[in-house]
C-alpha cells in the first residue's frame, strides 16, 4: 500500500513538472494577453477538479446516509477539504488574471459568482464538521451535503439570467481554442487530478489512523478495571 | 409482546457505549422479564443514566445488542415504552393538563380523562392552572412520572422519580409502580434511594463503572458486598 | 393511532396557542417591523431615486434579518427541558414535527411581512409598473424557501456548539439562489422592465426539492444524538 | 458577626411572599442560631425553596423583616453566605476546577489549592478536565455544593444536596455538613431524606402550605405528628 | 476582595477563553461577516452606482444585523444553569459583570467590522473622499453605541418570555439617533461633502450619556426577580 503511494506520488510528480513545462515554455503566447494567459492552465484545471471532488462527496453522502458506512464518511471529508483548496485556488488565480486583463479585481459575472456560492457552500459544511459537538457529525454533514449539491443547479440557473448586462468571460465559447493550447491544458489537468488523488489519498490515510487511535484508546478504556472516572 | 412470565422483555449483551474515548457502558449483559420490578442502584457516574437512554432509543450503543420486546429498532415499539429522565421534558409554559394533552396525542390517545386520570394518580390536581416551569421541585418530579405513564406502556424506565418528590408522596408512588408490575408490566428503576423499594422490588441491580456487578433479591446482602 | 397530519396540526397548534397567549407577540411582532422599516428608511433615505430603485433588495434583507431571528428561537422551546428527548421517544413521526415547525414559522414571517410591506410601499413611495398580483405568490415561495431550510438547519444546529451564529453560517449559502431569484423578481415587478415569471417557477422549483430532501432526511438529523 | 452561641444568625419575622396571587410563605417566622444543623421538611410545594432563596436574596419578600447576620440588606453580608440551588450555577462549558476559579474571583479568593481542597472535599477529583454539562446527575450536584462551600461561608443554605448523590457519598457529605457546623456555622438543609440527618441535625424544621408547623430535635416525633 | 476591575478582567477573560475554545471562532466570524457581505451585493447590485452612494447606510445596517445575532446570545451560557443566581449571592459588583459582557461583545463586534469593511470596500469599491481616518473613532463609538445598549437590553430580555424578538424591540427605537449619526458621518466621509465632525461629537456624547446610565441602572435590572 505505502509503495504503491511511494510510486504514484512519485509519477504525480513527473507529471506535474512537465505541465508546468509545458504550460510555461511549450504552449504558444496568446496574442492579445500576452504571457498572462498562461494562469489560465492551473485556472481552469483546477476548476474541473474542484467540481470532480465536489461530485464525489456528493456521491459518498448520499452512500453515507443509505449505508452508515464509515469508509464513505472519510471520503467525503477528505474530497470537501481538498475540493474547497482547489476552489480557492480559482478564486485566486481569476482575479489575479482579471486585474491585468480586465482592469479590475472582481466582477458580478455569472461563472465568478456560481463559483463563489459554490465555495460557500462547501466552506460551510467544513464549519459544520468542525462545530458539530455530537459524535453524530457524519450523518449531520452529509445532509447538509445533499442539501448543498442539490442547491448547485439552482445556483447555476439563477445566475445565468442574473445581471447579464456585465461582462462574459473574454475567452468564453469553446470553439476557438488554439488545439496545442488545448492539449496543455489536458496535461495540465490530468496533472492536477493525480495531485488531488495523491492529496486525497495520503489525507484519507491520516483521517484513518487518527480514526483507528481513537478507537485503540477507546478499547483501551474498556480495558482498564477502573478507569480514570470520576 | 408475550406476557408469559419467564420471557425476557428486555434483552441487552455485551452493550458498550463510548462519549468519545470515554466508555459509560463497558460491557452489559442482562435481562428484563415482564411483570417484575427493577431497582437499580450503583455510584454517581456508573452509567445507569446512560443505560436506561439506551434502553429509550435516546442514545445509540457503540456496539453490543440489544432488543426490547423482540424488536431490535427503537422505533417499532417505542409504543410500548415510558421513559421518564431528571430533567422534566414537559413545557414550562402549558400547564401540567395541557402538557398531557399534547403527549397523548403522540402516543395516539385523544382522550382527556385518561389525562386527568394519571394527573390524579400521581397525586396532583388536574384543574391547577399554573404553567409547568412554576411548579416547585417535586410537583414537576410528579408531572414527569404521568408523562411517562400516559399511553399505558409494556415497559417504565424512570431515571430517579423519587428525588425530590416528599416522603408521603413517595411511598404513594411507590405503591402505584407495584400496582403496575402487577398488571404484568416491566418497570426499571434508577435510583440511590434503595431501601424505598426494599419491599416493593423483585430484583436489585448493583452497577460499577459501567459494568453490571451484582443482581440480587436481597437488598441486604447488596449493601454488605457494596461495602467490602 | 392519530395520523402525522393529525400531530402536525396539534403541535402546530400548541405552538401557536403559547405564542398566541404570551399576548404580546402579535403587538411586539407589529413594532417590529415598523421599527425596520424605520431603521432602513434612516439608513437609505426614501425620497432618494437611487434608494426606490434598490427596493426590491431592501425588502427582502428585511425579512430575511427578520426570518433569521424569527428561525433562532424555533427549538428553543422544545430545547428547555429537553422536550425534544420526549418527542423523540414517542411513536410520532419526525416529520410531522418538522412541518408544524415549518408552518409555524411560515406564518410567523409571513404575518411579520404583511405588517412590513405597506410600510415599505407608504416610506418609500413604491409604485409596481408591472404586474403586482404576482408578489404574491412570490412572496409566498420566498418565505417557504427561507423558512424550509431555516427550520432544517436550525434542528441541525442545535447538535453544534455557539449555535446562534451556526445558523446563518449554514443557511445563507444555500438560501442565495432563492434570495437571488426573489430580490430579481420583486425589482422585475416593480419596475416593470422584465418578467419576474421565470424567477417565480425557479423559486417553486426551490421549494419543492428542498421541501422533498429536508422532510426526507429530518428523521436522520432529529434523532442524531 | 457575633460568634456566640445564642445569639440568632438569622432572624424572620413573619415573611410573606407571593407570586402573584398565589402565597408561597404565608408567615415565616423564626430563628437560626450559629453552630446548629437545620433540616427543614415538607410536602412538595410547601415552600421550603422559595424560603431559602429568600434567604440567599434571590427572591425579594412581599412583607415581613428579615436580618440575617445583623444586616438588613443582603448586599452587606453575602459574602458570609454559601448557597446551593437546585440547578448546579456551574458553567457547563467548563471544567468542575475553572469553574471554582472563577468564582473563587467573584469572592476575592485568589487560590487554587483552596479550589482543589474543596472539590477532594466532596469527593471528586480536581484534575478531571471533562466539562461539567458531561458529569453524572450526582457529580453536578456535588460540583455544586464545592461551589457553595468555597468561600467558607458563616451560613450555609442547601436545597435538597443529597438528591441523585449515591449512599456513600451521602453520608460522606454528611459528615462534612456535620463538621462545619461544629466549626460554629449555621447549616440549613433542604431535604426529602430526612431520615439521613436522624444523627447530624440539631433541629428539624416541618414546612406545610407556607408556613413553619413545627420545630423539633426528634424526628420520631415529627413523622408521627405528620403522620396524624 | 478583588478590586471590581479584577472581577471584569476575570469575567471577560472567562468568555473569551469559552469563545476561543471552541477554537474556530475567528473562522466563523470571518465567513459570517463574509456571507454578510455576499448577500448584500446579492441585494443590492454593487456595480451600479446608486449602491456606491448608500454604502454608509448599507454597511451600518450590515453592523447592526450583526450585532443582533452577536447580541442575543450574550446571556445564554448564564442563563444555562442559573449561574446569574450563582453571580447574584456573590459580592461581585453587578456593574464588572455589566462592563465584562461589553466589552466582551465590543470586541467580538469590532473584530467583525474589521472583517466585513475590507469586504465591502473591495466589493463595492468604496473610496474615501474625506478624512478616511476619522472612520476609526466613528466605528469605535459607534460600535459602543450599540453594543451598550444591546447588552443592557439584552439583560432586561432575560425576564420576557420571547427573550429573542424583544432584544431588536427594545434597541432600536434607542439606537435610531446613533444609527443616524453613523449613517450620516459615514456617508459624509466617503463623500467628502461634509464634515463628520459633529456626527462624532454627537456619538461621542450619546456613548457618555448611555455607559453612565447604564452602570447606574444595571445593578437594579440583574436583581429584578
Ligand atoms: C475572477 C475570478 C474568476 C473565477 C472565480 C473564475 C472561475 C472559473 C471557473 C469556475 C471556470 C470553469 C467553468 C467551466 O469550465 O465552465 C472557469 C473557466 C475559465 N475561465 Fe475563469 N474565473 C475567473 C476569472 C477569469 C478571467 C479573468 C479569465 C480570462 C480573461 C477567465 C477565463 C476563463 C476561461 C478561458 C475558462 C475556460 C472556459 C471554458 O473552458 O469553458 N476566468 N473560470
Ligand atoms: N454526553 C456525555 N459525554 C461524555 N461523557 C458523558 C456523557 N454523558 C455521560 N457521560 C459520562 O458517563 C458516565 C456515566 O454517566 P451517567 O449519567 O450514566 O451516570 P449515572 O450512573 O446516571 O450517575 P448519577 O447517579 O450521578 O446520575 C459519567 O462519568 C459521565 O461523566
Ligand atoms: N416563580 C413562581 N411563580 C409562581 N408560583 C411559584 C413560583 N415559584 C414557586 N411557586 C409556587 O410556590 C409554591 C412553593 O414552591 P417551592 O419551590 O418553594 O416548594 P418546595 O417546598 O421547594 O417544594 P419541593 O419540595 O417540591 O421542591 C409551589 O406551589 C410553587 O408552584
Ligand atoms: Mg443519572
Ligand atoms: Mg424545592
Amino acid at each position: 500500500m505505502s509503495k504503491l503511494f511511494f510510486i504514484f506520488a512519485l509519477l504525480t510528480l513527473l507529471l506535474l513538472g512537465y505541465a508546468l513545462h509545458a504550460a510555461l515554455v511549450t504552449a504558444p503566447t496568446e496574442r492579445t494577453m500576452g504571457d498572462v494567459q498562461r494562469i489560465f492552465y492551473y485556472h481552469v484545471p483546477s476548476a474541473w477538479t474542484a467540481f470532480i471532488l465536489f461530485f464525489i462527496n456528493f456521491g459518498a453522502s448520499v452512500y453515507y446516509l443509505i449505508k452508515r458506512n464509515p469508509t464513505a464518511d472519510i471520503v467525503a471529508l477528505v474530497c470537501a477539504e481538498v475540493g474547497v483548496v482547489f476552489c480557492t485556488v480559482v478564486l485566486i488565480t481569476g482575479p489575479i488574471w482579471a486585474r491585468p486583463v480586465w482592469g479590475i479585481w472582481w466582477t458580478w459575472d455569472m461563472r465568478l459568482t456560481s463559483t463563489l456560492v459554490l465555495w460557500l457552500i462547501y466552506v460551510s459544511y467544513l464549519f459544520l464538521r468542525r462545530f458539530s459537538s455530537s459524535g453524530q457529525t457524519p450523518t449531520l454533514a452529509a445532509a447538509l451535503a445533499v442539501l448543498g449539491a442539490l442547491c448547485v443547479p439552482f445556483v447555476y440557473f439563477s445566475i445565468w439570467f442574473f445581471r447579464t448586462q456585465h461582462p462574459q468571460p473574454v475567452m468564453g465559447g469553446g470553439g476557438s481554442i488554439d488545439p496545442r493550447m488545448l492539449h496543455v491544458l489536458l496535461i495540465n489537468w490530468l496533472a492536477f487530478s493525480c495531485f488531488a488523488f495523491l492529496v486525497c489519498w495520503s489525507r484519507y490515510r491520516l483521517e484513518r489512523l487518527q480514526r483507528d487511535v481513537d478507537h485503540a484508546h477507546a478499547m483501551e478504556a474498556l480495558r482498564d478495571p477502573r478507569g480514570k472516572l470520576r | 409482546m408475550t406476557e408469559t412470565a419467564p420471557a425476557p422483555v428486555i434483552t441487552v449483551s455485551n452493550l458498550i457505549k463510548q462519549f468519545g474515548r470515554f466508555a459509560a457502558l463497558r460491557g452489559v449483559t442482562a435481562e428484563f422479564a415482564s411483570g417484575k420490578l427493577y431497582a437499580i442502584l450503583g455510584d454517581n457516574g456508573a452509567g445507569k443514566t446512560t443505560l436506561l437512554r439506551t434502553f429509550a432509543g435516546l442514545n445509540q450503543p457503540s456496539s453490543g445488542s440489544l432488543s426490547i420486546l423482540g424488536a431490535s429498532k427503537f422505533r417499532d415499539i417505542c409504543q410500548h415504552v415510558g421513559y421518564m429522565a431528571h430533567p422534566s421534558l414537559l413545557y414550562d409554559e402549558m400547564s401540567g393538563m395541557e402538557n398531557l394533552e399534547y403527549f397523548a396525542r403522540l402516543y395516539g390517545i385523544a382522550n382527556r380523562t385518561r389525562c386527568a386520570q394519571v394527573i390524579l394518580a400521581v397525586g396532583l390536581d388536574p384543574a391547577l392552572t399554573r404553567p409547568v416551569g412554576q411548579y416547585s421541585q417535586g410537583m414537576k418530579q410528579r408531572m414527569s412520572l404521568a408523562r411517562a405513564l400516559l399511553h399505558d406502556p409494556q415497559i417504565l424506565l424512570l431515571d430517579e422519580p423519587f428525588s425530590n418528590v416528599d416522603v408521603h408522596s413517595t411511598t404513594e408512588m411507590v405503591r402505584l409502580l407495584a400496582r403496575t408490575r402487577d398488571q404484568g408490566k416491566t418497570v426499571l428503576i434508577v435510583t440511590h434511594q434503595a431501601s424505598l423499594l426494599e419491599g416493593a422490588a423483585d430484583e436489585f441491580i448493583w452497577m460499577e463503572y459501567g459494568k453490571i456487578i451484582e443482581r440480587t433479591r436481597d437488598l441486604k446482602r447488596l449493601e454488605i458486598s457494596a461495602e467490602g | 393511532m392519530t395520523p402525522p397530519t393529525g400531530i402536525t396540526r396539534a403541535t402546530l397548534l400548541k405552538d401557536l396557542r403559547l405564542e398566541w397567549r404570551s399576548k404580546d407577540a402579535i403587538n411586539s411582532m407589529l413594532f417590529f417591523s415598523l421599527l425596520v422599516v424605520v431603521v432602513f428608511s434612516f439608513s437609505f433615505d426614501p425620497t432618494a431615486e437611487e434608494s426606490r430603485q434598490i427596493a426590491g433588495g431592501l425588502i427582502w434583507v428585511a425579512f430575511l434579518f427578520a426570518a433569521v431571528v424569527a428561525l433562532n428561537q424555533t427549538w428553543a422551546r422544545e430545547l428547555r427541558n429537553q422536550v425534544l428527548d420526549a418527542y423523540r421517544v414517542s411513536p410520532a413521526p419526525a416529520n410531522s414535527l418538522f412541518l408544524a415547525k415549518v408552518l409555524g414559522n411560515f406564518i410567523f414571517v409571513i404575518v411579520l411581512e404583511a405588517l412590513m410591506t405597506p410600510l415599505f410601499i407608504a416610506f418609500y413611495r413604491l409604485r409596481a409598473l408591472g404586474p403586482a398580483w404576482q408578489l404574491l405568490p412570490l412572496a409566498m415561495f420566498g418565505t417557504w424557501a427561507l423558512v424550509v431550510n431555516g427550520t432544517f438547519f436550525a434542528a441541525m444546529c442545535l447538535r453544534t456548539r455557539s449555535r446562534e451564529i451556526m445558523l446563518p453560517l449554514l443557511l445563507f449559502p444555500i438560501s442565495i439562489p432563492a434570495l437571488l431569484a426573489m430580490v430579481q423578481a420583486t425589482t422585475a415587478i416593480l419596475s416593470g422592465e422584465s418578467s419576474a415569471r421565470f424567477w417565480i417557477v425557479l423559486l417553486s422549483t426551490y421549494d419543492l426539492v428542498f421541501t422533498t430532501v429536508c422532510l426526507l432526511i429530518f428523521e436522520t438529523v432529529l434523532n442524531a444524538e
